[in-house]
Parts: C-alpha cells; structure tokens; sequence
C-alpha cells in the first residue's frame, strides 16, 4: 500500500497519479436542505444563550425591586424585543423537537431483547415536556 | 521494474484466500504472507452467498450422511477422500469463524442454528441471516487486518504466473490505480481466484468473476479439472441474473409452472407435501431442477417474458413474519431489483448459471501438479464437488481448502530457495506484451463488448444445461474464431490511470480460454453426469466416464483432454435418489 | 415514458486535466436499467474510457457508490426511472473522497481508518475449538447485528461534513464497527479501542449530523452508534473519575470464561 | 491521530454537560421563553404580579430550578457554539480562542446566576 503523501503530489508523473481533492466551501451547509437543516439546529444554541442573558437580566432587575422590574417588562414590550423572541422561540422549538426526536437513537430501549420503535421512545419525552410546560404555566399564573 | 519478494503470495482475497492467508501467517508468523487482489478484498464475491455453509454440527446428524448426500449430489464424481475430509473439517473451520466473530444464527440456547438446505439429508446448513457469505467475508476480513504479516495489494490485476524451473515463482501484476506493471515473487503462489460465470450471458455471478485463476494456471502448464460440469441455480431473477436462494425453498417455497402446478413432482423428486422434505421436491439438487425447468419449457408449461421463459417461485404462504424473519434479503432484492414483493406476489425465475464445479486440479491439499502452485475455493477443483455441487458446500469448501493450502504452502515455502533472477527476463516479457498489445497498440478494431456477447452466447447456445455433439463442436469452432479475433482487439483507453478497459480485455483474453476449455471438456465426456447432460448421450456410463477430465494447454494454444479416476473410498456409484425416504439411503450405501 | 435519459458524468483524467468536468451522455432508458446500467451501456459501446468500479450488482459488495444528483448512492440500486421522464441525471465521484480518475476515489486511507478501530474480535485467551461455540443467544446477537450490516461503500463518509472539514475524523462507518465488536457479549476489546475511539478524531469529532444514516443503504445506523458510544464514553469517564485507582473496563463475561 | 487520552476523557465530561443542558434546553426553556418573551409582553396572557414572583422566588426549589435552567443550557450552548464555528466557518485553527470563549461564557453566566439566585 502507497502512503497517502507519497501520492497527493501537485503535478502528474507516470504511476504517481494525482488525485483530485476539493476543498469544502465556507458556505457548505447553504449548499443542501439536509445540511441547512442541520446548521440551523446547531445555531438554535445561540437562542439558547440569548434566552439565559435575558434571564439573567431578567433575575438582576427583579432583585433591584418592582420599579427596576418593571421598566424591565417594558423593554420585552418593544418591538424589537418581540421580533427577537419570536426568532428565539422558534430555534427553541427546533431544538426541543430535533432532541427528543434524537434521542432515541443515542439511546436504545429494549424490552424482551427487542428494540422498542423510536417514536414509543421518543413519546414519553414528549409527555414530560408537556406536563413540565403546564406546571410552570401553572405556577406562574396561579394567583394572578 | 520492480520486484517485490514475500514467501506465500494469494492470488484472490475472497473467502478462501483470506482464510488461507490467515492459515499460512499463522502456521509461522515470520513468513510473509501477500494478498493480490484486483478488487478490495471485502468486494470479492464471496460477498454475496446468502443461505449458508454447511458443517455436522447436531447431535442427529453425522459426518458420514453429509458425505453420503455429497457424494451421490456429485453423481458420484467426487474424490471420496477428499470429501471425508471436508465434512470432518467443515464443523471446525465454521467454529473457527465463530471465533473471530461471525453472527451466526443462534437458537434460543445461545447454541448455532441450523437450517435445510437443498440435497441435504439434515439440517446442517449454518447461516447469519441470508446473508451469510457476507458475513463470513467481513468477519475474514476484518480478521485479517490484526495479522502483521499479512500483506495487501489492494487492486492489482494478476496477469501471469512466473514459472522457472517447472516451478511456479511469483506473477505479473498491474497496480490499477497507478497502471505499474510489476513483478512479485514468491517462493509459493496460491490461486484464489473464485469462479468464472461470466462466460455465459445470464449468471448469478459478479463481475470480477471471470476465471482468471483457471486461465492462469492452465497458460502456466496446470491442468484443469472436470471443466464441463457447469451448475444452473434453478431460481434467478430474469434480466439481472440476481438469485434468489435455495433457503426460500428450503423455508418451503414452491415451484409452480404457468398452471399454478408443482411440476417438480413430474420428474421423479417425490410427492408435493404441503412443508418442505429434505431431498423430496423443491429441495432436490440443482441439476434435477434446472433440467426439470428445460423439460416443463419444451411442454410449453413456462410463462414467457421480456427475458426469456420463467416459472413462478410462491412464497406466499410462508407469511410476511416469516419471510422477515428468515428470509429479509431474499425480500429486499424481489422489491428494490424485480419491483415484486414476494409476501403477496409471485417471484419469476429462471435457471441461472451460478458455480463452477470444474477448476484447477488440486490434491487434497490444495497442492496443483505444478511444483509452487496451489488453489483454493471455487478456482480450484479438489473434487468433493463431484458433477454436481451441493448448496452450501461451498462456503465451507473455502474455508477448509483455503486453510489446508495455506498450511501447505507454508510448509513447502519453507524449504524453498527464493526465486532465482531469470524470473527477471519473463517479467519484462510480460510488461512488453500488455503495452505492445494492449497500451500501446491503436490498429485494433474489435470491441471489447461484441466479443464477450459472442462469446457468451456461443457458449450458451453450445453448452447450456443440455449439450450434444453438433452444438459443441458448433462452439468450439465459433470460440476459435473469437479468440482469433481477440488477437485484434482494440482499446479507446491508452492511459495507465486505472484502466479498466484494459482489465476487461485481459480479463476476456481469460474467459475465452475457460470458454474452449468447457467445451473441450463437455465434447469428450459421452455420458450424462450430474450437471452434465448430454442429449446424444442421456445415460451415466461408469465403465468409461467414472474419471475426471483434465484438459491442459499446449504452448501453442491447443488444447487435450485425458483422465484421471475418480478416488472411491466408502461409497460405491450408485443411483441418485430424491423424494420420500430416499435419505435412509445414505445409511445403507456404505461399505468399508 | 421518454425512452431516453442524459447522464451528466464527471470526467478526471490526471495525465491530462487540472479539475473534472462533465460529459453529457444520452442513453435508453429502460424500466429496469439502474444508473450502473447506464453507465455500463456507455462503456460497452459509446466510450471505453469511462472509468467506475462495479462487482456485484445486487447490492451487497459496496463497491459501485456515486453521487447521483448529488446523493450518495448504490448506483447498482438506483433506477433511472425515479427521476422520471426526460431527466438529465448527474453522477460524480463520491464526495470528499479524493478523486483518482473519473467516478473513482481512492479508499486507502477509509481502510488506514477501518483497521486503526480494530474491527476484529478480541478475546484473549480463547478456550480450544474443542470446547465449541462461545454461546451468544439470539437477544444478544441483536444487540451488534444492525452494526454488522456494514458493506463499507463509503456513502455514509460522502454525506458527513465533518468528513469533508477534518481528514483525520475516523468516520461513521469505522466507528459503527468499532461499536459492532464492543456489543458483541464474546468480545473484550472495548478498553483496548477506547483510545482510538474516545478522541476528538473519533466519537467526538461528530456533531450528530445524521446524514450518515439517512444515507446508508443497509440501515446500519452509524449516527446511532455512534451517539450510543458516547454515551458510555462518558459514563466510562465518570467512573474512572470516582473510583480512580480501582476502575477498569472489566471484561464481559463469556459462556467460556 | 495522536493518542491523546487525557482531553478525550474531557470530552467525555463536556459532552454530559451539553447533553444535560440540551435535555434542560428542550424541556424547561420553550415555556419559559414563551411566557415572558410572547405571552405576557403581548398580554395574551396576564403578567404574574411582582408579588407573586417574590413569593415563588422565596422557595430554594425554585432558585435551584432558576440556576439549574440557566446553568446547563450554556454549557450546551458552548459545546454546539465550538463545534458550529469550527465546521460552519472552518475556523479550527483558532481552537482555543473558541474553546476559552465558549466554555468561559458558560462559567461567567453559571456564576452570575449563582451570584444573583443567593443574593436575591
Ligand atoms: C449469488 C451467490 C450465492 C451463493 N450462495 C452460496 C451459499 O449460500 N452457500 C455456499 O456454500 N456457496 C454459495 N455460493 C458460492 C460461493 O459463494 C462461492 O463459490 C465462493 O464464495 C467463492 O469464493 P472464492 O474465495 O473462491 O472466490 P471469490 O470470493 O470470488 O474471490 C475471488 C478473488 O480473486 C480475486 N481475483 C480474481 N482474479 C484476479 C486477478 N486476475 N488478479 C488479482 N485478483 C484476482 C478477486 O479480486 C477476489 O478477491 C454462492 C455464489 C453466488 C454467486
Ligand atoms: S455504514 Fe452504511 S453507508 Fe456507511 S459504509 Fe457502511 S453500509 Fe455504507
Ligand atoms: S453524518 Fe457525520 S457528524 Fe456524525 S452523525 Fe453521521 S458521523
Ligand atoms: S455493484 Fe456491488 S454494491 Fe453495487
């Protein structure tokens, strides 16, 4: 077997062919709908970071008292904020979808030596998020 | 040029050849051991077995039933030694490859499963799902690659044999990729280089199947061995040649010609029973079948097609959980290759040409009349194959010959010179030859493709699954002029950058002499024996034609044929019986 | 149905050209020709140059991988028909290999890969074939099965970026095989592989893209087994952590030992 | 490849904790950002008065859940950030800038959010 090295030589020679290597593009991922898909999933993360900077900022003015808090749910009234959350939101929803729907393949259940069907594994996570999205609202909204 | 020197050098990294490089490295790791392939190894075509290989492995069943059914498979033509020692070495070789990992199917226990298969009095047939060729030669494979002194040349085409001193000492090679044609020698060559069906136009066969090997050894000075004796698979797909595996019959397929009618039952295979029954009906030899295919196509009891006559494989019955279960690749070929679902439709087949029983003579251990030369597997024709090859002997035919040559030639390696330089001069020889005839020459005017077709269907035409005398020497004739308008072959391809066409036209260079070769073979043999029919002579005659036929080539291109008996041991000839009950024969046939 | 299809084919010859490009073909088109047809029809009677590895022809020997429109496909299991009438259909080299000429890429380093995982069983200190078969039950054999289906064709590594970004990433399929061997209940190999696995070039060089799997065309899975691996990596990590001294990957028992 | 077993054992560990944070990401964040970012500015749903939010953050349970659902989605935040600089912009060359950006994010936030749950 030839090394690889020996090989990948910039002009031909007889019986040291060269062979044609493309290098990837920057912009790889905008060149197909499975890998666009992908990127935007990964970059759902950022919205995950803006979510705990808002919190955070958030957990300041609620600690600096009601007048702070308050100009604070002003500032989420804006437009701008808005438009910001929504775009968070959505990338959210992409990640909480692509998780559950991953995680059975990171994570096989048997039962009786067979595998279960992915979507039976997936089903429970679905449930949790929904019960946990509900007491949350719940706790919130309870005595307002 | 350069030349390359290890001690044993494996033409052929298919099942026999892995295993017989693994047995060689280890008989003595300071050997070092050369694996030529012209494909990737885990690309031979071993790949593509599907039911399974057979080994004694219950209780029930006994070594000398699995001879007995061998045997008598083989028309009797089998070297009996050879098959004792086949079936005593089959159960251990499949353990071994246990060993490195093979999935085999298991029972509830933990213990190897095992299933029917075709001619066999037992279930003895070990298997990993249908695809167990494929599982073998990975598990081979990947086997290999923890063994330091095994040597790979990945894709590098064989082209000659060395031969110095009526000793074998190394070939000539083409690296594909780069086109270097170089020499590499060794003190002992052995050829694995698998079947040849892609001399016939419809074959269950890959590409890269083209009997090199056979080729090789026979330009070298080698005989070759009971060349006519050509098995048909009763069920291959129309068009593509795809088969569709003796397991969905031994699962409990039935055969059904266009009235919906177990036919099989017409040609003295036994009663139709509902379940399957081992040697009775679909489960008959390969030979029985496809004859019995001929004889319903000239009742006019086929269905015709776009590609030629079929008749119909049902599996319906057997149910959809079954078919998953058991025969899930059988399945995926029907729906992504015919667009038939065999759950609820019916499979169209026909016989396919599918295994060379005939090969370079070899001894029991794989040792060849030529000092140095070796063979194993479907190249090599030891004889426990007989006239008629078993389903699933031959899977374990490459693990236990592949491993015995590899230790003989390890031995023989050892007591070896290394090769001496006159070698030089004939490598140089060949390197001219393949540029002068092939690379360099522009005046050729014959495509490679047109011969081939030609050729095939000579070939068919002449020495299908019936022959007679006109038809043959009709064929030999047509082979001549063929391989006389080979000498003008021309190529598009003049680069060294992995030509393929190149490949193509040595590798018909190749088929053209294994075609004169059947021929020559099937012309001399006037008898009928197993896949061997002869409708001028429809009868077995064991007072001439109990031998093996050798045919060997001339310096000048001619061919002859002579015998060599056929080794009985315990078995006496008798008659082939199928159908209810016939297994207690193997019982009672023995003598000591 | 049209009775033609036109193949756009990627052609390279080194001894002459900087870059590939692409030839137009016309070809019949047959119901049940597949792209290999196609190009094995050109080869026959248009253009003997025409340069493409095929064996088997049923799918099983993963030799005939291309990229058909821009797919990574068995070019031997893709029918012409699927793009429909009047189609041009595009095959080129599998992606991020590199190209050796035409339709052909060069595998040596996918097999410097394979063998660097040690897809082999590893069992030292194997009892004697007399003893019989290691004893493996059906359950337990369905455990690895799915990662055994591997034919190396190498589509899985033409669809991962993370291949076309790092040459040094091991890759899907060698490491599906890798885990193959660690299920296997005989095999006592998983410490030994666990450098090569548990490193930034191997299981954690995936970012769970998933294109390995859609891809494959035996279902073998390897974004799966992959994820499946790193779980037990790091499982492996938080053990070693609390019992530093003492931790070993204790070798699975066998009906033998 | 060159065997570097220590960092491997360490992305073993950063993989558990992007894993842990994608878990938390997926499940507690989608509501929360639903509620305060759409919901409540909007007014589809009634702000929950200051009060009431005193009340709910007097309990440990519900600091804990605070510093939990910001601590472990940025350490998932920085583990996909890596790796999609890395493959999106090819910028591995600037391996450890990225890494200490990353992972020292997620520390910093980890630790104002502790600072500020004690502190309230
Ligand atoms: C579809 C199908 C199903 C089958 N099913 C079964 C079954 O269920 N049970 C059973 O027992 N048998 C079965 N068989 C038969 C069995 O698979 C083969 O006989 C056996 O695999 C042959 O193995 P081999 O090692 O001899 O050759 P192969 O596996 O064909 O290998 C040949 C090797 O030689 C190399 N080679 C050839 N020529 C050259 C050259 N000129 N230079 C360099 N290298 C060269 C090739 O690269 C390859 O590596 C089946 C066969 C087919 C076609
Ligand atoms: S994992 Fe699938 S796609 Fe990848 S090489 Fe194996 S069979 Fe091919
Ligand atoms: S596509 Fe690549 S990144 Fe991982 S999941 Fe498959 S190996
Ligand atoms: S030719 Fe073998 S997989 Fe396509």
């Amino acid at each position: 077997m030839t090394e690889m090295s020996e090989l990948n030589q910039a002009a031909h020679t007889e019986f040291h062919p060269r062979w044609y290597r493309k290098r990837l593009s920057t912009w790889w991922w905008l060149g197909e709908w499975h890998y666009l898909v992908f990127i935007l999933r990964e970059l759902s993360s950022l919205s995950v970071a803006w979510f705990v900077g808002l919190t955070l900022f958030q957990l300041r003015a609620f600690m600096r008292g009601p007048d702070s808090y308050g100009r604070f749910t002003d500032t989420l009234q804006s437009p701008i904020m808005i438009a910001l959350n929504l775009i968070a939101f959505c990338f959210i929803m992409l990640h909480a979808i692509t998780w559950f729907n991953l995680a059975p393949r990171a994570m096989p259940v048997r039962v009786g030596g067979k595998r279960v069907p992915e979507f039976l594994v997936a089903a429970p996570n679905y449930v949790l998020w929904i019960a946990v999205s509900a007491f949350v609202a719940w706790l919130l909204l309870r005595t307002s | 040029m350069e030349i390359r020197s290890h001690d044993i050098l494996l033409v052929g990294g298919g099942g026999a050849g892995l295993r017989a490089a693994i047995a060689a490295a280890e008989v003595n790791p300071k050997l070092s051991v050369a694996v030529v392939s012209k494909v990737y190894p885990m690309r031979s075509h071993t790949v593509s077995a599907e039911g399974g290989a057979a080994g004694v492995a219950k209780p029930d069943d006994s070594l000398d039933e699995h001879a007995y059914d061998t045997i008598s498979g083989g028309d009797w033509m089998c070297d009996q030694d050879a098959v004792e020692a086949f079936v005593k070495e089959a159960p251990l070789e499949l353990l071994q490859l246990e060993r490195w990992g093979c999935p085999w199917n298991r029972e509830p226990d933990g213990h190897i499963a095992v299933r029917a298969f075709g001619g066999m009095t037992n279930k003895r047939t070990w298997f990993a799902a249908d695809k167990t060729g494929f599982h073998m030669l990975h598990t081979l494979f990947q086997t290999t690659l923890k063994y330091q002194p095994i040597t790979r040349y990945d894709e590098y085409f064989v082209t000659k044999l060395l031969v110095d001193d009526g000793r074998v000492q190394g070939v000539v090679a083409i690296e594909i990729m780069s086109g270097k044609i170089q020499a590499i020698t060794a003190k002992a060559v052995i050829l694995c280089t698998g079947g040849c069906g892609r001399v016939f136009p419809f074959t269950t066969n890959a590409n890269i199947k083209n009997g090199d090997g056979m080729a090789l050894a026979q330009r070298a000075g080698a005989p070759l061995k009971d060349m006519e004796f050509v098995q048909y698979h009763p069920t291959g797909l129309p068009f593509t040649g795809i088969l569709i595996t003796e397991a969905a019959r031994a699962e409990g397929g039935y055969m059904l010609n266009k009235d919906g009618y177990r036919y099989l039952q017409d040609y003295d295979l036994g009663k139709p029973q509902p379940t399957p029954v081992l040697r009775s009906m679909e489960l008959g030899p390969r030979d029985r079948l496809s004859q019995a295919f001929v004889k319903e196509d000239q009742k006019g009891r086929t269905i015709p097609t776009e590609y030629g006559p079929v008749v119909h494989l049902d599996l319906r019955h057997l149910g959809e959980k079954l078919i998953n279960a058991k025969l899930p690749f059988v399945r995926e070929l029907c729906v992504k290759y015919q667009n038939i679902d065999p759950v609820t439709e019916l499979i169209p087949v026909r016989p396919v040409v599918h295994y060379m029983m005939g090969g370079v003579s070899t001894d029991i251990n794989g040792a060849t009349p030529m000092a140095g030369l070796y063979a194993a597997g479907e190249v090599a024709c030891v004889s426990i194959n007989g006239a008629n090859r078993l389903g699933s002997n031959s899977l374990p035919e490459c693990l236990v010959f592949g491993a015995r040559a590899g230790h003989a030639a390890a031995e023989f390696a050892a007591s070896q010179k290394a090769p001496n330089g006159s070698v030089w001069t004939q490598a140089t020889n060949e390197v001219l030859r393949l540029e002068q005839q092939y690379l360099h020459k522009t005046s050729g005017r014959e495509r490679i493709a047109t011969l081939r077709e030609e050729m095939q269907k000579t070939i068919e035409a002449g020495a299908g699954i019936y022959r007679e005398e006109a038809s043959l020497k009709q064929a030999r004739q047509k082979i001549q002029e063929l391989q006389e308008r080979f000498e003008n072959v021309g190529l598009d391809d003049h680069g060294r950058t992995f030509n393929t066409e190149l490949i193509s036209a040595l590798e018909l260079g190749f088929m053209l002499d294994v075609a004169q070769s059947i021929i020559e073979c099937a012309l001399y043999r006037a008898e009928s024996r197993g896949a061997h029919q002869r409708t001028d002579f429809p009868k077995r005659d064991d007072q001439k034609f109990l031998a093996h036929s050798l045919v060997r080539r001339s310096s000048d291109g001619s061919l002859s044929v002579d015998y060599l008996p056929v080794k009985i041991t315990h078995w006496p000839p008798g008659e082939r019986k199928y159908g209810e009950g016939s297994h207690k024969a193997s019982k009672q046939t023995k003598v000591s | 149905m049209a009775d033609k299809i036109v193949l756009e084919i990627a052609r390279y010859a080194p001894e002459r050209d900087d870059k590939p490009s692409f030839q137009s073909f016309e070809v019949p088109l047959r119901k049940e020709w597949v792209v290999l047809d196609a190009l094995n029809y050109i080869k026959d009677k248009v253009d003997g140059t025409l340069t493409y590895r095929w064996s088997c022809r049923m799918g099983i020997c993963g030799s005939c991988g291309m990229m058909v429109n821009g797919e990574p496909k068995l070019t031997c299991a893709t029918f012409l028909t699927s793009y429909g009438n009047n189609a041009t259909v595009r095959v080129e080299p599998l992606r991020y290999f590199p190209v050796i000429r035409d339709l052909v890429t060069a595998l040596s380093d996918f097999l410097v890969k394979l063998q660097k995982v040690k897809p082999w069983l590893i069992h030292p200190n194997q009892p004697p074939l007399s003893a019989g078969e290691f004893l493996q039950t059906p359950e337990q054999l369905d455990l690895y099965k799915q990662f055994s289906m591997c034919i190396n064709c190498t589509l899985c590594y033409a669809a991962c970026p993370v291949v076309g970004l790092d040459q040094e990433f091991v890759g899907p399929a060698a490491l599906a095989l890798a885990q193959r061997y660690n299920l296997d209940n005989r095999d006592q190999g998983s410490a030994e592989r666990l450098a090569t696995l548990a490193h930034p070039d191997g299981i954690w060089g995936c970012t769970f893209v998933g294109e390995c799997t859609r891809v494959c065309p035996k279902h073998v899975d390897p974004a799966g087994a992959i994820q499946q691996y790193k779980l037990t990596a790091a499982l492996d990590w938080v053990k070693s952590f609390i019992l530093p001294r003492g931790h070993k990957d204790a070798p699975q028992e066998t009906a033998h030992d | 490849m060159s065997e570097t077993p220590k960092k491997a054992s360490n992305e073993g560990f950063l993989w558990l904790l992007f894993s842990a944070g994608g878990v938390v990401a997926a499940i507690l964040i989608p509501i929360q950002l639903f509620l305060f970012g759409l919901a409540f500015p909007l007014g589809w749903l009634p702000q929950p008065s200051y009060d009431h939010l005193v009340y709910l953050m007097s309990s440990p349970w519900v600091r804990l859940y605070l510093f939990v659902m910001c601590s472990l989605p940025l350490f998932h935040w920085a583990h996909r950030f890596r790796f999609t600089l890395y493959d999106g912009l090819q910028v591995k060359h600037l391996n450890e800038v990225i890494f200490a950006f990353c992972y020292g994010g997620a520390l910093v936030g980890t630790v104002l959010a502790a600072y500020l749950l004690l502190s309230i």
